[in-house]
């Protein structure tokens, strides 16, 4: 029987998270991990607080009834802006409902991202303008197409990596496990980036998975896997980016917390307390940043107070856009159902311009 | 025990028929993604957990092929699992255990294995929702024997068809048409729980001209429409089909021989929808009382809209008039609606 | 590049297929479970790792939501999968990909992502397979909007339709008769091989009478019905549906209006089945043409019967005749078949 | 974030895969198993040579054209009786396909374990009388049903654990994770006895998986795991048997190999060479147990020879009763659809009597 046997040893997580730095913002002293250069701990600042800020103007946009519904990333932003930023340009985003963040973090146009949210189409973007595919609501599928992605583009000779973003909860569902597998026996350049932020709607980790971690799941396909702080933006970004270089496959978990509930259409009380959430508050990635940063000399008051500008513009032009309302024709209901529409739609289509006419 | 006046919506029908059968059977139990200490994205299952314990009501890992294939393990221990997909789409990683299992083991084990699993589906659109939270799958269910499929169009039959799924031996795929969840109605009188008849289906208005046939959330706008159409002069019958499998024949033929014309509804694309076996039956058997084909109004054979078309999509009132006139009213050569 | 006289089975033309489209194209891959050395466990792919390497011809590891899932995300990286299934109950767990992504993303990308995936998958009965060996699961595909389904029912369609199947932008639910991989026939000529249209039906066989339609298995199995119907006095049009979606209106209507009767043929269970939408389109659309409603001849509303039984199951020439025999010759009152 | 620790050193196999006694038979000296009582090993050896009898048996029916198909264990019974003598008797199998032995061995009547792939009916005995689930085709899908089962009986304060088998290739189904996962979280009685025989039909495992063993799995649920010698009968049976009663899952994997082709309709000369079959002839778990039996006195040639005539006997038995051509009635088409035939069913059967008349 012919068996790949990878070391052992990189295929297990440690114990504890990986981190760069800690709660308070101070360094971690012995991290195995390199901390990011200056210059991108700066960008990573400004693009958490931008995102941060989108966030909580799509948030409210529901509450004008502009947006159908939104699953809001605050406190995961680490993880979203983390990752995105490790992306090399030939790289490519597999991204679920809850990463907007990340997809205007990636350059997608706000209005655009919310698209679908919004109820405007299934879609906005093109995934081919910024490498980002559709946002993927049924959970776990867009492992596998990244999967497939990633070996397409080995097998074209491209040196491209696919990052995948799932939740924990999607780590349940047969599909992640067929991806890691996939991965694992293709060495696909594929990394899966589990967003652990506790909850999966209202299940809690203890009752989704009993491993010791879910990196803990790496091993039983061959494939590295990495737990790290979720809410430790240099340490995402420098395991994200060791990964999507490594030319394999890669798991890695990163434990954060969701802050808001599920979505705006969500109750979080009904199954979790206010302590919890304030203790996570506590950690909060952009604090533990800019405490850093600060530490460092690299942030003032003066470059705080630009990059909140910045966030506030941002903010503005996505309410602007979104304020203006686009309803997609009727037609649209019919066309790219197939590559040429046939027969039985454009007699649809004719009937229902007729019954509008 | 619910008394016949109070008004209840189809949600609350439901979560009170979960609680009437965890009460009256032990060996019913419930669980899914979020059905316990949240009661489901819906609320369906509300105040089950607390009542009747972490045992009976829980929360699953989430995964739907291992919530049916563990309840079909359950089932065949002697316990009566009533499970939940979260929403129509997502019942689709279920259906090999559904296909291969669910429907086929009572028949491949020569009866010695009974299944009495239910799986709750809310189903449809009209709600808003973004893609892959509003399919209406209903085709591929009931097509695969074995299966009950059955959808209950108002509060009372919400209750009467879950108590009846639940107590059935079979395995029932149970559609909630969710943009009826809020809808108010009456609850059974209990004594009148089990009068309609598990699958037969059920005359919601007579009328002489024309028989609508519908289920589920087509329903009320079949009887929104018979309204509107006593307007125009035609009387309307609506047929609330109820068990979409095993079909009741005999109901809707008695209906069609008498109308001599019919229109079947649904909002799922038409193109191998439900509403072909309904067009394809009625013609089979009633074809020499018919004045006219039988016509269906369906969602559009595409994907599910996003919710600013979706009005476009869903069989609405004026589509269903619009088909009834085409009923070859003065015998002129039929047109084909939506063809 | 093949001569016109040579006789293949419809495996070795199916075979003959992939390996033209690996060597014409580049971009086209074929995988799935034993496809590579072992060739598949009907030959199908024989001979095509060891022609092009490992690289363009692969195992996969056991996992069907595996295979459609990466070969969609191969697909938006520019490659044609064409992935066997390998045997059609055993892709029941691909449903999900196949139904939420493979069929919708065209769509929900509005035309940006185009997804050129064949899935090949051996079906129905009449080989003595044993169970969830022998499904005949198109009415699951063809009410997917967004999908081609096609099945051929000779070789040389079967060559025709896999190399348009393969060079079709669209995804392309391919089924493949399995009780037919045997027969022989002349392979296309390479000059008429696009000649019939990919998603056109074909006039198998001219007649005045009556018209059968039928499709993959059942081609043959009409075509032996029409010889023996001859002997009766009936003279049957068989039209082979070749693209069972979408679905040739004009060829089949043109056929009906003309016979002014017809009756559909498949091998699956007739409840909710593909052939309940022949008969409802062609109702809607010729029913002032039609003497007698039209028919189905269709697999019992069973999960498919163990190998000594199928006989009883599967369609077979005789019950056909049978139907043919009530489509109201001298209009007396119809009868209903196995209603 | 609630979080279930298990400890890891239980959740990971070995290195080597555990055993009791090497290739040759001789005792291995400091394995953490503990040998079977003798009259365990008695009757082990007796099933093993019986259980191999009716599988040669039935491989020659299907030459005969008795049965339609039929998947050999050969080489495998380490593994099929192992772990069926080591159930108690209030626990549940869930076989697969390959598994008839198993069957045999639990008490299943031959002609009705063979009923399925003699084409007679999918099924031929009744689950409950020997508690043994349906032979299951569709892969993996029988590991739910096992978990659901014993979950089930924990539930009605049963003591039953539910031993489910699988294959290598089956591992690789999304299925086969969700009941790891579910089994890990509810601590359901299961026991996960994946026969690893070195292929899926022709897809080795260097394709199938990139661990460094299946066993490996485990640890992502926080299921305890073993590997174990496949081909060492007394060291299965002794971690089945361990596993059983440890009242929560456990994942075993064992090493062994399929000596013939997938089924007689295979042909594995296609995929694998012939000295990788010999080298594995040269580990035939019966030669060994017997050379152990018989260096302890437990086995001579007279017991030998009431064994072989056991096994005759069986064979015979097997071949009369599949010589009776047995046709199940058109009737029981329609039967057990449902519990009761509705009206649509019953107009069916009702034609198809006419068309036979
Ligand atoms: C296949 C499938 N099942 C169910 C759902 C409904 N659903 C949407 S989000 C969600 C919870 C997901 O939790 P997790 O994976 O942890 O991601 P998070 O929302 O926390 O980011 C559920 C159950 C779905 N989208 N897809
Ligand atoms: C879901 C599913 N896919 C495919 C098949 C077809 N099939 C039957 S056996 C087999 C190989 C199984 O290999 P393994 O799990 O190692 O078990 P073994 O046959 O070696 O005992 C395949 C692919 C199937 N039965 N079920
Ligand atoms: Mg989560
Ligand atoms: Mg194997």
């Amino acid at each position: 029987m012919a068996r790949t046997r990878a070391p052992e040893r990189t295929l297990l997580p440690g114990d504890e998270p990986l981190s760069l730095l800690r709660k308070d913002g101070t360094p971690v002293d012995d991290s195995p991990l390199s901390m990011p250069d200056d210059d991108v701990l700066v960008e990573l600042h400004r693009r958490m607080v931008v995102g941060r800020r989108f966030d909580t103007q799509a948030t409210a946009l529901t509450k004008q009834g502009r947006l159908a519904v939104y699953p809001s990333s605050r406190g995961q932003e680490a993880c979203e802006v983390g990752a995105v930023l490790a992306l090399r340009p030939t790289d490519w985003l597999f991204p679920t409902y809850r990463d907007s963040v990340a997809l205007v973090t990636r350059g997608v146009d706000p209005a655009e991202t919310l698209t679908l949210l919004q109820g405007g189409w299934h879609l906005g973007y093109d995934p081919y303008e910024h490498r980002v595919g559709p946002q993927c609501t049924p959970l776990a599928t867009n492992t596998l197409h990244a999967v497939g992605f990633a070996h397409a583009a080995r097998l074209k000779g491209e040196d491209t990596a696919a990052l995948v973003m799932l939740g924990d909860g999607a780590t349940s569902e047969g599909d992640t496990h067929e991806a890691l597998n996939f991965a694992g026996v293709w060495r696909a350049p594929v990394v899966f980036l589990v967003q652990n932020n506790g909850y999966a709607i209202s299940v809690p980790m203890s009752k989704q998975n009993a491993a010791p971690s879910l990196a803990h799941k790496g091993i039983g396909y061959g494939v590295p896997s990495v737990l790290v702080d979720g809410n430790d933006v240099a340490a995402v970004h420098a395991v994200v980016r060791e990964a999507l270089e490594s030319g394999g496959p890669t798991l890695i978990e990163a434990l954060t917390y969701r802050i808001e509930a599920h979505t705006n259409a969500d109750d979080a009380t009904r199954y979790r307390t206010s302590d919890e959430v304030a203790a996570w508050l506590d950690r909060d990635p952009v604090d533990r940043l800019e405490a850093y940063l600060t530490s460092r000399g690299l942030l003032d008051n003066a470059r705080r107070a630009a990059v909140a500008a910045e966030a506030e513009e941002f903010a503005a032009s996505v309410r602007a856009k979104l304020n203006v309302d686009v309803v997609p024709s009727p037609d649209e209901l019919f066309e790219h159902v197939y590559a040429t529409t046939p027969r039985h739609l454009r007699e649809q289509a004719a009937a229902l311009r007729e019954e509008l006419a | 025990m619910t008394a016949v006046s109070e008004q209840v919506s189809m949600a609350g029908a439901l979560n009170r028929a979960l609680g009437d059968a965890l009460a009256d059977d032990p060996t019913v139990l419930v669980f899914g993604e979020d059905v316990g200490a949240l009661g489901g994205v819906f609320r369906v299952t509300d105040g089950l957990a607390a009542r009747f314990g972490e045992q009976r009501v829980f929360d699953t890992p989430l995964a739907e092929s291992g919530i049916v294939g563990t309840a079909i393990g359950m089932a065949m221990n002697g316990l009566r699992p009533v499970v939940e997909m979260q929403f129509d789409a997502f019942a689709y990683p279920a259906f090999e255990q559904i296909t291969s299992h669910l429907a086929k083991l009572r028949n491949r084990t020569r009866g010695r294995v009974s299944l009495p699993v239910v799986i709750r589906v809310p189903y449809g659109g009209g709600i808003g929702g973004v893609e892959h939270h509003c399919d209406s799958s209903e085709a591929y269910y009931t097509h695969t024997p074995g299966l009950r499929v059955v959808t209950p169009g108002t509060p009372d039959d919400a209750y009467r068809l879950l108590r009846d799924s639940i107590a059935s031996p079979d395995p029932v795929i149970f559609l909630e048409p969710k943009r009826r969840y809020w809808a108010k109605g009456a609850l059974p009188s209990p004594a009148g729980s089990g009068s309609i008849g598990f699958d037969r289906a059920l005359v919601r208005r007579a009328g002489r001209d024309v028989t609508l046939i519908a289920y589920g959330p087509m329903v009320a706008t079949a009887l929104e429409t018979a309204e509107a159409a006593a307007e125009e002069g035609w009387d309307v019958e609506v047929v609330d089909l109820r068990s979409l499998s095993p079909f009741d024949d005999e109901t809707v033929c008695a209906s069609v021989v008498k109308t001599g014309r019919a229109v079947v509804v649904h909002e799922a694309s038409g193109f191998g929808g439900y509403g072909a076996e309904v067009v394809a039956r009625v013609t089979e058997r009633c074809f020499h009382h018919l004045h006219a084909p039988v016509l269906r109004v369906t969602g559009f054979d595409i994907p599910y809209p996003p919710p600013k078309l979706e009005e476009h999509h869903l069989p609405g009132v004026d589509r269903i008039l619009d088909a009834i006139a085409r009923l070859q009213w003065d015998d002129e050569v039929v047109g084909s609606y939506r063809a």
